[in-house]
């Protein structure tokens, strides 16, 4: 298991390179990526990510144990930023390994949804010249439902 | 004394990102009441439970949560991760 | 879109890295690699994978057509492998982006479904110098169902 | 004249990759019936109709399909890729 919450940019190819050379005897690996999308409504200048700093990776520790517990998953990798980060820059990621493919899409999804609405994480969208603090989506906490 | 800690929307309404406090609350519940007497930004951050969320030394907790042995007490909205 | 079915090895971060190269504006990427596990209940030799030139090609195309059908997706890439493959090497992975992780995370799920029961391939496995044919299992033909 | 392809065990229990023939058949199972009667190792591969596809030029079909236009038909057990 790896956990990182950081300020630096990651190369997600080469973070699922890493991720990979360590496994033995997996048959299926998952790999999420969120990325900044600089499209939306209206044009994005960057992103800025408020977090947590202690309690993020406890929380974030607490969610991949949970996964861990719940399927025969092989190891896992989490990567979160905070900060500014630009259009086109990656803000996390997730991978798991497993020996079979649903337990590791499954892990995978499940830790998204937990990350989503239960690690302590902000973001601010900077459109225009305008700071808005992005909603939680309702659909994000509802999500949640699916696991309990 | 409790650290207070605020963060995104809340701490920029509010002012500050944190504080230390002396309170005799028992409760969440009870600490957001005290606050909201303090002055007008915590009554309008404060006024809407369903608007933001609240961790007991760095874990999540309800609002009828005890703070008896709370270090640091942390406001802030649902969480926009991933 | 990409689509290759392919004898020769290839390296998966490599491939994620040059899928999302060519990706503007989007917000997720969902990536599967699965691998030849080497554990099973014997020691694993090698695997065989057979195929159906032409078919093949033509019925993965059909099912990437049918995901950009079914979701909001920005691209797809499938890459499969035939012939011989060793223990821990890639078999095939399918990669999708978007703008929304929901949509992603669903068609790399249904990709998968279909590409495991409707694209012709059939895995041989060599235990211990014995050559079996893998079975199809019958979970496999029922996770179609969801899709349906 | 239209070609037959066999796959994995198929092939194998048949001892051949593929063969042209001419057939009357205007359906694969009208196919299936009249291989069948060709030998032993035909009437045991194609026995349960549980156990294997059909692709009629490289498109699935069922066995009850018409060949009437088949230039090409495989038989193939129950797919395994992924």
């Amino acid at each position: 298991m790896r956990i990182s919450v950081q300020n630096e940019f990651f190369d997600f190819s080469t973070e699922i390179k890493n991720f990979s050379a360590t496994l033995e005897n997996i048959g299926a690996l998952v790999t999420f990526t969120g990325i900044v999308r600089g499209q939306k409504s209206q044009t994005l200048d960057y992103m800025v990510i408020e977090h947590y700093p202690g309690m993020t990776e406890k929380q974030i520790h607490l969610i991949v144990e949970e996964a861990f517990k719940r399927w025969k998953i092989s190891d896992a990798l989490v990567i979160h930023r905070y900060g500014k980060l630009d259009p086109g820059e990656p803000i996390m990621m997730v991978a798991t390994a497993a020996e079979h493919r649903i337990e590791a899409f499954e892990a995978a999804e499940y830790l998204m949804d937990y990350l989503k609405s239960k690690a302590p994480f902000w973001k601010k969208e900077v459109l225009n010249g305008e700071e808005n603090w992005v909603e939680s989506a309702s659909e994000d906490e509802t999500a949640l439902s699916r696991w309990q | 004394m409790v650290d207070l800690i605020y963060f995104s929307w809340i701490r920029e309404r509010i002012g500050k990102s944190g504080e230390s406090i002396e309170t005799s609350a028992t409760t969440v519940l009870e600490l957001i009441e005290e606050l909201k007497k303090k002055d007008i930004r915590y009554s309008e951050v404060f006024s809407d439970l369903g608007s933001f969320r609240v961790a007991i030394n760095q874990e999540l907790a309800d609002f009828d949560a005890s703070i008896v042995e709370a270090t640091e007490i942390a406001f802030f909205p649902p969480m926009t991760g991933g």
